[in-house]
C-alpha cells in the first residue's frame, strides 16, 4: 500500500468528473441537513434540559413550518433527479463513433473480444481519447462489467445483450470487478484495464495473436450452420434477406413492428419464432445450445456488416 | 336474523348465475371469432364483468361497508401497479436503440 | 380505579402457568414474548454469521473461510437478519403487545390467527435451518436466478420455502393488525387521536399485505424451477431473469419500510416522552407513514438501474424514488422541532432517540446518492449500498427497536434494567455502529463490490476499521442482552408510569393482567397529552 | 364502528361471542373484513403470476397461441360451469345460514361440494393427457415444439396448479362447515364462518374466471 491512505478513486474516464461533481453535490446537501439537524436536536437537548416532572411548551405544530420543510426537500431531490438522469442518458447512450469490443462473462472469468481478431482473458487494452462500446453477453448467470476508475458499470445478463460504453483519459492499468454476484469465485472475478496511448494500443493489437476479426468470423460461421442457404442476399431465400437489416424496422407477421437491434438479431437466432417477420413462414429452428455466447457476438457484428446490394432495397426484412 | 345484513334473495342469485354462464357462453364463443387485436380486450371484458358480478352480488360487496368496498377494490389497484410498472420496463426496452436499455 | 384493587389479579406473566400454557396462549402480549425470545436467537445467529463475515474480511486474501463457505455465511446472514429478524422485530413483538392496548382492545381480532402466525414463523425458520444443516445455501438473500434457480448446487430450495412459508406468518399479522386497527378501537378511540406508533404498524401492515404475497411466489417459483425444472425465469428456453428482479423488488423494496417504519413509530413515541411535549405536526407524521408506504410501492426498479431495465422505467422509478424521501425528511423536522422548547429528560430513551436520529439521518441522505440514476450506476452493488442500508435497517430499525424494547421493558416484564448500563450500551451501539459501517460508504465509492470474499489490498484499511467497529458493536449488543435478562431475574419491580408517559397502556398495572384492562376504557383525550401527564416516577408507590 | 349491543345478546352473550369483542355484530364485522384483507392477499398472490404472463404474452404471442391450441377448451369450458354453478349454491347455502335454515344450508354446502369435486376430476385428467403428450417442462418436454411454448406450460402448470390447490383447501373447508352445520354450530346470529368461507370460494371462482380465457381460449380462432 502506498504511503497515503487513498479515499478515492482514480478518476480516468471522461464522466468520471461528471460523476464525481453529481457526488460532491449530493454530499454538500447531505451533510447540510445532517449538521443541521444533528446541532438543532443537541442544542435542544441541551437547552431545554428539563426539570422532574415538568412539562414542554403546548405546541401542536406550524402548517408554515411543513409546507417550507416539505417543500425545500421536494425542489432539491428534484434537481438531484434530473441531474442524475441527465447523467445517466450521458451514460447510456454510446457515441456513434465508438469503437466496438465483445465481452462474455462466465462463471469465472471476462473473456474479451476486440474488432480486429485479439482476444484477451480478464484484461481489457483500450486506447485513451478515443470511446469504446462494449457489447456484452453472458454464458451461464448474471455478471456485472464494473470499471471504477471510469465510473461504469453494466449488468451481462443471460439470454439478451447489454451495452456500455466510456473513454479512458489517463494511461494507466485499472480495476475490473464483476459486481453482481454470480456464485463461489465471483471475487475472482476481477481483471485489469489497461488504458495506452493510442499508438502503444495500435502496437499492442498488431502484436497480439488474431484469429481473424470477428467479421470473418461471423461470416465463417455463417455459411458453417447454413444461415446462408435460406438467407440469401437476394430475396429467393426461405427466409429473408439479412441485408441492410441492422438498424431498420422491421414489421412481424403479427402487425407489430420492431426495431432491429442487436437483442432482435440475437432473438432472432436464439428464439427465431418470437418474432417472424412479415411474408415467412414460422420455420427456422433456435440455435439455442448450437451458438455460444461468443459465436453470437461474431454472427451480429457480421450481419451489421451486410449493406443491401441495391441503393433502393425491398422492404426491410430479417 | 341480526340487524343490517342483507339477505339476498333467491331470484336475484338465480339471475346472476344465469348471467355469468351466458357471458361464459359468450367468450367462448367470440373466441372462435377472428377480431384481430380485440379478441383479447374482449376476452377480458368479460372475464372482468364476470368477476365484478360475482363480487358485487354473490359476495355481497353491494350491500357491505364503504371499508370493504375499498379494500376489495385495492386488491385489484395494486395488482395494477405491479403490472402497469413492471410493463413500463417491458414495452420500453429498445427505445434509445441501445442494447440492453 | 386504585392500584391496590388492580394487583389482585395475576399479571399476563402468570396466569396460567406451565410452558403449555405458553404454547397454546391465544393472549397477543405472551405471543409477543414468544416472538421476542425467537428473534432474540435469530438475531444471534444472525450476529454470528455477520461476525465470520468481518472476521473474513481483516485480510484482503480471504484466508479464513474459502470462498464458498463465505458466500453461505453472508447469505445466511441475509436471510435470517431480514426474513427471521427483521420483518417481525417490531411489528410482531412491541406491535403485538402494545397495538391492541395503545388503541384500548383486549386483544387482536384473531387470537388464534395470531398464535398460528407464530408457528408458521417457527416452521419456516426451522426448514431454513434445516438448510443451514444440510449444508446451506450460497444465492445470496435476493436469490437472483438464473443463479439460485440454475447454476447454484447448494439448499436452495428448502430455503426457498422457507422463506415462502415464513411469508404467511408476515402476511397474517398484517391482516391481523389492519383488522384490529379498524375494528377493535376502544370508543373514542378516534383515527387521530390513535398514538402514532400504531399509525406506523397500520401503515406497516398494508405493506405486509400487499407485498408479501408476490415474494412468496416468485421464491415458490424458484422452488418449482429446481425441484420441477418448470422454467419461468431461465434464459435458456427464453425466459427473462429480469423478470424476477422485478417480482422480488416489488415486495423487497416496500419490505425496507416494514422494517423502519415500526421503528419510526416507536421513535415518535419516544421523542414525544423525552421531550415531554405534543409531537410535533401529529397528522403530518402520521400521513407521512402511509404516503411512505403507498409511495414505497412505486420506486422497486431503482435496484435495477443497471439491470438491463428499459432507460424510461428507470427514469420513472428514479422520480418517484426521490419522492419517497420527502415524507422521510417530513418526520425527521417533526421529530426535530418536537424538542423545541421541550422538558427534555435525560434518562436512556433519550440515547436511543439521539442514536436513531444520527444513524436514520445518515442512512436516509445517502438513499439520494442511490437514488439519483447516474451516480446509481458508479455505486450499485458496492459497499456503498450495503453500509445504506445497514444505516437504514440497522441504524434506523435496530436502534428504534432496543429504543422500544427498553421504554417498554417495564411494561412488559414488571422489572425494571440498570438506568446508567443501559446508557453506556446506546452509546457503544452508536459508536460501535458508525465505526463499523461509516468506512463503507468510503470503500464503496472507491469501488469495493459488496459479497467479495477477497478483495485488492487498498481496500484493508477500511476494512479492519469496520471489523474493529463490529466488535465494539457485538459487545454493545451482548451487555443488553445480559442486563435485560438480568433485571428479569433480579431488576427492582416496575411501577405502573416510570416515564411519566400518556397513553392507555401507562394506565394499566405493570405487566398488565390477561384482558389488559379491567372495563373498556373510553378515550376522550388526544394522544400525547403531556401537559397532563403525571411525573415519571422509578419507586414502585406503597399499597402496589 | 358500531358498538350498539344487540339487547338479547347484553342480557346474555351468545355463546359463540369471543371474549374480545363487545358484540355479535362486532365479531362478523371483523371476520368479514378479515376474510376481504387476506383475499387481497390472493389478489397479489396470483398477481405475481398473472405478471409474468403477461411479460412472456408479449414476448412471445406466436408460441402462446400454439400453446394454447394445445389445451382442451371444452374441458375448460365445462369446468368454468361447474365453478359457476357452485358458485350460485355457496351463495345460497349463506342466503340459508343467514336464515338460519339448517336443511338448506347442508344441502347447498353438498352440492358446492360435489361440484368442487368434479372439478378436480376434470382438471385431473386435463392433467394426465398432458403428461401423455409431453407438454410437462422439464427434460420430456416435446423437443420439436417451439420456444416460449415450454414458457406457457410452466405458466399453465402453476397457475391451474395453485388454484387447484386452493380447490383442495376449499373442499376442506366446505367439510368443515358441514360438519359444524350438521351440529348445529350456526344460527341467524352467528354465521360469520359460512360468510367468509363463502368469500373464499368465490374468489376461487373469480380466479378460474381469468384462467379459462387467458390460457385455454387464445388458439381456438386460429390467427
Amino acid at each position: 500500500m502506498s504511503s497515503t491512505l487513498p479515499l478515492f478513486p482514480p478518476s480516468a474516464s471522461t464522466v468520471a468528473g461528471d460523476v464525481d461533481a453529481l457526488f460532491f453535490f449530493i454530499l454538500a446537501v447531505s451533510a447540510f441537513f445532517a449538521v443541521l439537524v444533528s446541532v438543532l436536536i443537541l442544542y435542544f437537548t441541551f437547552k431545554f434540559k428539563g426539570k422532574h416532572g415538568e412539562a414542554g411548551a403546548d405546541i401542536h405544530g406550524s402548517l408554515t413550518l411543513e409546507l417550507i420543510w416539505t417543500g425545500i426537500p421536494f425542489v432539491l431531490a428534484m434537481v438531484m433527479f434530473v441531474w442524475g438522469a441527465q447523467l445517466f442518458f450521458t451514460l447510456a447512450k454510446p457515441p456513434a463513433d465508438a469503437m466496438d469490443v465483445f465481452v462474455v462473462g462466465k462463471q469465472w472469468m471476462w473473456k474479451v473480444q476486440h474488432p480486429e481478431g485479439v482476444r484477451e482473458i480478464n484484461e481489457l487494452h483500450v486506447p485513451i481519447g478515443r470511446p469504446v462500446r462494449l457489447t456484452m453477453g453472458s454464458e451461464d448467470v448474471i455478471h456485472d462489467f464494473f470499471i471504477p476508475a471510469f465510473r461504469v458499470k453494466m449488468d451481462v445478463v443471460p439470454g439478451r445483450l447489454t451495452t456500455m460504453w466510456f473513454t479512458a483519459t489517463t494511461v494507466g492499468e485499472y480495476h475490473i470487478f464483476c459486481a453482481q454476484y454470480c456464485g463461489t469465485k465471483h471475487s475472482g472475478m476481477i481483471g485489469t484495464v489497461v488504458a495506452m496511448l493510442p499508438e502503444d494500443y495500435e502496437v499492442w493489437l498488431a502484436g497480439g495473436r488474431s484469429t481473424g476479426s470477428a467479421v470473418q468470423n461471423g461470416e465463417r460461421l455463417f455459411t458453417e450452420l447454413s444461415c446462408i442457404t435460406c438467407h440469401k442476399a437476394d430475396t429467393s431465400g426461405r427466409g429473408p434477406t439479412l441485408a441492410g437489416v441492422f438498424g431498420s424496422t422491421v414489421q412481424l407477421n403479427d402487425g407489430r413492428k420492431v426495431l432491429a437491434d442487436e437483442n432482435y438479431l440475437r432473438e432472432s437466432i436464439m428464439s427465431p419464432q418470437a418474432k417472424v417477420v412479415q411474408g415467412f413462414q414460422p420455420i427456422m429452428p433456435t440455435f439455442q445450445g448450437l451458438v455460444s455466447e461468443e459465436n453470437l457476438l461474431q454472427l451480429i457484428a457480421y450481419v451489421k456488416t451486410l449493406k443491401p446490394a441495391e441503393p433502393a432495397p425491398a422492404p426491410v426484412k430479417k | 336474523m341480526s340487524s343490517g345484513h342483507h339477505v339476498p334473495s333467491i331470484g336475484m342469485c338465480v339471475r346472476v348465475w344465469l348471467a355469468l354462464l351466458v357471458l361464459t357462453g359468450f367468450t367462448i364463443f367470440i373466441a372462435s371469432q377472428d377480431l384481430g387485436m380485440l379478441n383479447t380486450p374482449v376476452a377480458l371484458l368479460v372475464a372482468c364483468t364476470k368477476a365484478t358480478l360475482v363480487i358485487v352480488f354473490f359476495m355481497g360487496v353491494k350491500w357491505n361497508t364503504p371499508l370493504t368496498k375499498t379494500v376489495a377494490v385495492s386488491g385489484f389497484v395494486w395488482l395494477l401497479i405491479l403490472f402497469f410498472m413492471g410493463m413500463n420496463d417491458y414495452l420500453t426496452r429498445g427505445w434509445l436503440g441501445v442494447a440492453g436499455r | 380505579m386504585k392500584e391496590a384493587d388492580v394487583q389482585q389479579e395475576p399479571s399476563y406473566l402468570g396466569a396460567p402457568y406451565g410452558l403449555a400454557s405458553w404454547l397454546l396462549t391465544k393472549d397477543h402480549k405472551r405471543i409477543a414474548i414468544l416472538y421476542l425470545i425467537s428473534i432474540t436467537i435469530f438475531f444471534a445467529i444472525g450476529g454470528s454469521f455477520a461476525a465470520m463475515i468481518r472476521a473474513e474480511l481483516v485480510t484482503p486474501q480471504g484466508d479464513f473461510l474459502t470462498a464458498d463457505l463465505y458466500n453461505k455465511v453472508f447469505t445466511l446472514h441475509g436471510v435470517v437478519m431480514i426474513f427471521f429478524f427483521l420483518i417481525p422485530s417490531i411489528p410482531a413483538t412491541l406491535g403485538n403487545f402494545f397495538m391492541p392496548i395503545m388503541i384500548g382492545a383486549k386483544d387482536l381480532a384473531f387470537p388464534r390467527i395470531n398464535l398460528l402466525s407464530w408457528y408458521i414463523y417457527v416452521v419456516g425458520a426451522t426448514l431454513t435451518l434445516a438448510a443451514v444443516i444440510m449444508g446451506g445455501v450460497d444465492t445470496g438473500w435476493t436469490f437472483y436466478t438464473p443463479y439460485s434457480s440454475v447454476s447454484s448446487t447448494t439448499n436452495v430450495t428448502t430455503a426457498a420455502l422457507g422463506v415462502f412459508i415464513t411469508g404467511f406468518s408476515s402476511i397474517l399479522t398484517g391482516f391481523n393488525f389492519i383488522v384490529t386497527v379498524h375494528r377493535m378501537r376502544a370508543p373514542g378511540m378516534t383515527w387521530f387521536r390513535m398514538p402514532l406508533f400504531v399509525w406506523a404498524n397500520y401503515a406497516t401492515s398494508l405493506v405486509m399485505i400487499l407485498g408479501t404475497p408476490v415474494i412468496a411466489i416468485t421464491v415458490l417459483l424458484i422452488a418449482a424451477e429446481r425441484a420441477l425444472h418448470l422454467g419461468i425465469f431461465d434464459p435458456r428456453i427464453g425466459g427473462d431473469p429480469v423478470l424476477f428482479q422485478h417480482l422480488f423488488w416489488f415486495y423487497s423494496h416496500p419490505a425496507v419500510y416494514i422494517m423502519i417504519l415500526p421503528g419510526m413509530g416507536v421513535i415518535s413515541e419516544l421523542v414525544a416522552n423525552v421531550s415531554r411535549k405534543q409531537i410535533f405536526g401529529y397528522s403530518f407524521v402520521a400521513f407521512s407513514s402511509l404516503a411512505i408506504a403507498i409511495i414505497g410501492f412505486l420506486v422497486w426498479g431503482h435496484h435495477m438501474f443497471v439491470t438491463g431495465q428499459s432507460i424510461y422505467a428507470g427514469l420513472v422509478f428514479s422520480i418517484i424514488t426521490m419522492l419517497v424521501a420527502v415524507p422521510s425528511a417530513v418526520k425527521t423536522f417533526n421529530w426535530t422541532a418536537t424538542m423545541y422548547k421541550g422538558a427534555v429528560v435525560w434518562d436512556s430513551p433519550l440515547f436511543w432517540v439521539l442514536g436513531f436520529m444520527g444513524l436514520f439521518l445518515i442512512g436516509g441522505l445517502t438513499g439520494l446518492f442511490l437514488g439519483a440514476m447516474g451516480l446509481d450506476i458508479h455505486l450499485h452493488d458496492t459497499y456503498f449500498v450495503v453500509a445504506h442500508f445497514h444505516y437504514i435497517m440497522v441504524g434506523g430499525g435496530v436502534m428504534a427497536f432496543l429504543g422500544g424494547l427498553h421504554f417498554y421493558w417495564p411494561k412488559m416484564t414488571g422489572r425494571m434494567y440498570s438506568e446508567p448500563l443501559a446508557k453506556v450500551a446506546s452509546m457503544l451501539v452508536f459508536f460501535g455502529f458508525n465505526l463499523t459501517f461509516f468506512p463503507q460508504f468510503i470503500v464503496g465509492y472507491m469501488g469495493m463490490p459488496r459479497r467479495y470474499h477477497s478483495y485488492p489490498a487498498e481496500f484493508q484499511v477500511f476494512n479492519v476499521l469496520s471489523t474493529a467497529g463490529a466488535t465494539v458493536l457485538g459487545a454493545g449488543y451482548l451487555m443488553i442482552l445480559l442486563y435485560l435478562v438480568y433485571s428479569v431475574v433480579k431488576g427492582p419491580k416496575a411501577p405502573m408510569n416510570p416515564w411519566g408517559a400518556t397513553g392507555l397502556e401507562w394506565k394499566i398495572q405493570s405487566p398488565p393482567i390477561t384482558h389488559n384492562f379491567h372495563e373498556t376504557p373510553v378515550v376522550t383525550e388526544e394522544a400525547y397529552d403531556y401537559l397532563h401527564a403525571p411525573a415519571p416516577t422509578r419507586e414502585v408507590t406503597h399499597h402496589e | 364502528m358500531s358498538n350498539s349491543t344487540n339487547p338479547v345478546s347484553a342480557a346474555k352473550p351468545h355463546p359463540k361471542l369471543q371474549s374480545h369483542f363487545f358484540s355479535m355484530d362486532q365479531q362478523l364485522e371483523a371476520s368479514t373484513l378479515g376474510m376481504w384483507v387476506f383475499l387481497v392477499t390472493e389478489v397479489m398472490f396470483f398477481g405475481g403470476l398473472f405478471m409474468a404472463y403477461i411479460v412472456y404474452r408479449n414476448m412471445y404471442p406466436h408460441a402462446w397461441v400454439e400453446a394454447s391450441a394445445e389445451l382442451n377448451w371444452k374441458l375448460g369450458g365445462l369446468n368454468t360451469g361447474v365453478l359457476i354453478c357452485s358458485s350460485i349454491t355457496m351463495a345460497l347455502a349463506v342466503r340459508a345460514a343467514m336464515m338460519g335454515n339448517r336443511k338448506q344450508q347442508l344441502i347447498n354446502i353438498a352440492i358446492t361440494s360435489i361440484l368442487g369435486a368434479t372439478f378436480l376430476v376434470v382438471k385431473f385428467f386435463e392433467y394426465k393427457a398432458k403428461f401423455e403428450h409431453h407438454l410437462v417442462p422439464g427434460p420430456h418436454f416435446d423437443p420439436s415444439l417451439e420456444q416460449g411454448m415450454q414458457i406457457f406450460f410452466s405458466l399453465y402448470f402453476v397457475m391451474t396448479g395453485i388454484h387447484a390447490l386452493h380447490m383442495v383447501i376449499g373442499l376442506g373447508i366446505m367439510a368443515y362447515i358441514f360438519i359444524q352445520a350438521w351440529k348445529g354450530t350456526y344460527d341467524a346470529e352467528y354465521f360469520a364462518p359460512v360468510e367468509v368461507s363463502g368469500l373464499y370460494w368465490h374468489f376461487v371462482d373469480i380466479v378460474w374466471i381469468f384462467l379459462f380465457p387467458l390460457l385455454y381460449l387464445l388458439g381456438a380462432h386460429g390467427a
